[in-house]
């Protein structure tokens, strides 16, 4: 497993020591059709543990729903039409948000990667504002757009922007010099180089830019909605906890989490697959 | 121009070079203000920000929120690590146990953090007690994958290599999985240090009436966007300095054994 | 930044499925309720409001007693006029608004307005 | 190299290993299915002998050595090293493997004694048989560098050393050399013939390069291709010592590597 978590941890550091990265890590000796049966085993031990916590130590509806409560606030939500709408919602702004971080943050990072001083230059500039959390601007953008929409746009654009920028120009510095002067020695000029080598060449770092964009973008989306508690997710669990609607708070913290599974682990993690292989891979 | 004069000159060439982009930024916001002259709501001046910085210094109420949060990330990132290297360890011993935990624990960290603040608010209600649980649940399952990575991605061969030594199970692990595992331990505590002081904020904000958090929120109750951007400054210093002592120790322990971190390969 | 050795070349079918399947998964539950209200659209829409031009005053039925957020909701399509029990009233809901309006799951019936008394 | 002629760790009788019977079928987790590697082999090791297991790729070569070395339990048959049957890793048998195996995070002299600090020698033994074994083998100058600062060649050498430093009744080596170029092999080799001299533990050394085996084995064994049997086992009657680059040219050594080396090639076909 590599831990492709949204924090990048995965980026397990290179090592002599470690096995090639393609090797699956030491997998058990499991027949496959078990397998799925062996991922829902930690998920059923969880449900049992709460149903006990519930039945046999009493923990009191006030600290923890049951999982009944659970099941028909979501069913309840569904039919009111409430999760639909902030559901759709949260992933209309993480898509918008993602799209404009993308289309600002890879030719800025392009740029910037095409020469070793803007690296140096730009490299702590970026790592600055990457300390400054999306959503420790928030304050400032609600005191220049006010709790609307906005406010939770610009959040996530600039959350998502910072890890597309970084990637995109490290990820163009890591390309063999090589490369591009072949392309220059064939009279290849700066589009062709950008076209031809810096952006295939950058491509499966951008990838994971994007999906720690989407990562950092996600929780400062949910923070946003919290505090804007204009629609979506966030809003719509931190609402819930005004009327102590613990039901409604963990159903949609299922959700939230599930959501971002999905959009993970079945849209970004392929295409970062894909890339990495057909692209094939930069050497450290 | 000697060669080593000239080497002089290009080494403090690069060094100033990160400085320009922060200069630039100030001019344009000196420049830009004065031009634009926009209410103090909006957008304070640097002169009026450094004012700021020196009155809230002098007060103390700076360093109070400061030493507030930095106590509560300290909490909760230290719980965090240690619980996280601790049970990461003891999963990643047995590949059956690491491979079923994969799915429940990459679930927990979509979800850590602030998105348990609704939840945890109504368990520990306001203050330092949600705060800590908030850095301590978006830390734990961070450092936990990492480190049942780091144990399970060590090649084979060096734990079989101690074996034919005649080396106990637990020789093994504590001379063999344990080192191995730090690259990924430490490259875990990075990314956590980044998620850990990220949550602090957002949870001061929302959970808390003191910090660095709640100071910048409670600025825009009364639209002090002056107090505001010394928080949001204050707060990324910090978050540098921590990030940048957590490069010194990477630097000095896994690096001497010839691992080449990511960050380092990044700037080379 | 990623530095990997040259993975074994797996083909990329199964990125292929596990992404195509992710994108289903975020259509259906984007675009599902919607599809889903529009297909069953006619029981919602009383017999005398199906041909329609012009606007027209209707009052609004739901399985529930509405909520604020249902309000905000229903007076996108017409002037909300006030509600009583699980009835919103609406006032100069245009045609096409009532059509859109019929395609919300959670609407139970879509009748003229009826006289007050 | 000073070889100093003083033998520092104490002289053992070389091990005696009886593998009889010994097959081995490799499960695939994923699929379930199994797949012969190792096909019926009897095979002894003599005390103090040096074996040079040779064969095409894929037949079982490693397989057979882990057996040995205890890291796999085998589907048939049983390895027994001076009579007692090989149960797990043990410390009787050594091994040196064709990967990296020395720690990272150590530098030479600690992963030099690491053998010996698991198997409790008192530091004043343990230094002296480090420094002898430094010397041994070239390394004096290094001990205190980290392995990622030193070349291939010099890293075996360490890993070799750790072995041998803990003195086991029996040495397992596969393809040691493998990765190392041409020139530094040619010496390795030698070094290797010559340290197996002061010491009487027994050898028994894989590989897939002819010349190597019929260098260093007083017997080589070829292998039949997968599922690996052994084909014939080949006699080396040039005594070890005698055994130097030189001799290698004269028509004795070369018509006994053609031999191996056809025997090998009918088994790639």
């Amino acid at each position: 497993m590599r831990a492709r978590t949204e924090a990048g941890a995965g980026r397990a550091p290179a090592a002599p020591w470690l096995r090639p990265r393609g090797s699956a890590a030491r997998s058990p000796r499991v027949p496959r059709r078990l397998v799925p049966l062996l991922f829902a085993v930690p998920f059923l031990v969880i449900i049992v543990a709460w149903v006990l916590a519930k039945s046999v130590f009493g923990v009191s509806d006030a600290a923890l729903p049951s999982v009944g409560d659970v099941i028909r606030a979501s069913g309840q939500l569904i039919n009111w039409g409430i999760l639909p709408y902030d559901v759709s919602a949260s992933l209309y702004r993480i898509a918008l948000g993602t799209a404009l971080a993308i289309v600002i943050g890879v030719p800025l990072g392009l740029l910037l990667g095409t020469s070793r001083y803007s690296v140096i230059m730009f490299g702590p500039f970026l790592r600055f504002f990457r300390a400054v959390s999306g959503i420790a601007i928030l304050p400032l953008l609600i005191v220049w757009f006010g709790f609307t929409e906005t406010t939770i746009q610009v959040a996530i654009l600039y959350t998502a922007l910072i890890p597309i920028i970084f990637n995109t120009m490290t990820g163009v510095r890591m390309i063999p010099r090589g490369y591009a002067d072949a392309i220059e020695t064939m009279g290849g000029g700066r589009a062709r180089l950008m076209r031809d080598v810096y952006l295939p060449g950058a491509l499966a770092s951008i990838v994971v830019g994007i999906r720690l964009g989407v990562g950092y973008g996600w929780r400062a989306l949910i923070a946003a909605e919290m505090l804007v508690g204009v629609g979506g997710l966030g809003s719509m669990i931190f609402g819930a906890l005004q009327f102590r609607a613990l039901g409604q708070i963990v159903a949609g913290m299922i959700l939230i989490g599930l959501l971002y599974l999905i959009v993970d682990r079945l849209i970004l993690a392929p295409v970062e697959d894909a890339t990495v292989r057909r692209w094939g891979v930069q050497r450290g | 121009m000697t060669a080593r004069n000239r080497r002089l000159r290009h080494a403090v060439f690069l060094r100033s070079l990160p400085v320009i982009p922060f200069v630039a930024l100030l001019a344009v916001w000196a420049v830009g203000w004065q031009i634009a002259r926009p209410p103090l709501i909006t957008l304070p001046s640097p002169l009026e920000v450094g004012r700021t910085v020196h009155q809230l210094w002098d007060n103390g109420q700076l360093q109070a929120n400061i030493s507030a949060s930095m106590y509560r990330w300290g909490l909760g990132f230290g719980i965090g690590v240690v619980s996280g290297v601790v049970f990461g360890l003891l999963a990643g011993l047995s590949a059956l146990v690491a491979r079923m935990l994969e799915p429940v624990v990459s679930f927990f960290m979509a979800i850590s953090g602030i998105v348990w603040l609704p939840i945890a608010i109504v368990w520990f209600g306001l203050g330092t007690p949600v705060v800590v649980f908030i850095i301590w649940n978006s830390v734990f399952f961070l450092i936990f994958a990492n480190t049942m990575l780091g144990v399970r991605s060590l090649a084979t061969v060096l734990e079989d290599g101690v074996r034919t030594l005649g080396a106990s199970r637990m020789h093994v692990i504590t001379r063999v999985l344990i080192p191995g595992a730090l690259p990924h331990i430490l490259e875990g505590l990075r990314s956590g240090l980044g998620f850990g002081w990220r949550a602090l904020i957002a949870a001061e904000i929302i959970g808390a009436t003191t910090g660095l958090g709640a100071m910048i929120y409670q600025a825009k109750e009364f639209l002090r966007s002056d107090v505001i951007v010394t928080g949001v400054i204050v707060i990324a210093a910090i978050g540098l300095l921590l990030d940048a002592v957590l490069g010194l120790v990477e630097r000095r322990t896994v690096e001497r054994w010839g691992l080449v971190s990511t960050e380092r390969a990044r700037t080379r | 930044m990623k530095i990997t050795v040259p993975a074994v070349r797996r083909d990329t079918r199964p990125a292929l499925v596990r992404l195509v399947a992710g994108a289903a998964l975020i259509a259906g539950i984007v675009a599902g309720p919607g599809l889903y209200g529009r297909a069953t659209s006619a029981g919602r829409l009383a017999p005398s409001l199906q041909h329609v031009s012009g606007s027209v005053n209707v009052q609004v039925l739901l399985p529930f007693p509405p909520q604020a957020f249902h309000q905000a909701q229903l007076s996108s399509y017409g002037v909300f006029a006030g509600r009583h029990g699980n009835t919103v009233f609406l006032l100069d809901v245009p045609a096409n608004s009532l059509r859109e309006l019929a395609g919300i799951y959670w609407v139970a019936k879509i009748e003229p307005l009826r006289p007050p008394g | 190299m000073t070889a100093t002629s003083k033998r520092v760790p104490p002289t053992r009788q070389g091990g005696r290993i009886v593998c009889a019977g010994l097959a081995h079928d490799f499960v695939n987790a994923r699929t379930g299915e199994s797949v012969p590697a190792l096909g019926t082999v009897d095979l002894v090791i003599e005390s103090g002998e040096f074996v040079t297991v040779c064969g095409p790729s894929g037949c079982g070569k490693t397989t057979l050595l882990r057996a040995i070395a205890g890291l796999i339990t085998p589907t048939q048959g049983q390895v027994s090293c001076d009579g007692t049957v090989v149960r797990g890793p043990g410390k009787d048998r050594g091994v040196v493997f064709q990967e990296l195996a020395i720690l990272p995070w150590r530098t030479v002299r600690r992963n030099i004694a690491h053998g010996l600090e698991i198997q409790r020698v008192p530091r004043q033994e343990r230094e002296k048989r480090v420094a002898y074994f430094v010397g041994l083998m070239g390394l004096s100058g290094f001990e205190d560098k980290y392995p990622h600062e030193l070349s291939g060649g010099m890293k075996q050498r360490v890993a070799v050393a750790r072995t041998w430093a803990t003195n086991p009744s029996v040495i397992l080596m596969d393809e040691p050399f493998a990765a190392v170029d041409a020139q530094t092999r040619l010496t390795l080799q030698e070094e290797l013939l010559r340290i197996s001299l002061l010491s009487s533990n027994s050898i028994m050394f894989i590989t897939h390069n002819v010349d190597e085996a019929v260098f260093l084995g007083d017997r080589v064994v070829v292998m039949t291709k997968r599922p690996g049997r052994i084909k014939t086992v080949v006699p080396v009657p040039v005594p070890r010592p005698e055994r130097t680059v030189e001799a290698m040219a004269d028509a004795q050594f070369v018509s006994l590597t053609d031999q191996v080396l056809h025997l090998v090639r009918e088994e790639v076909q």
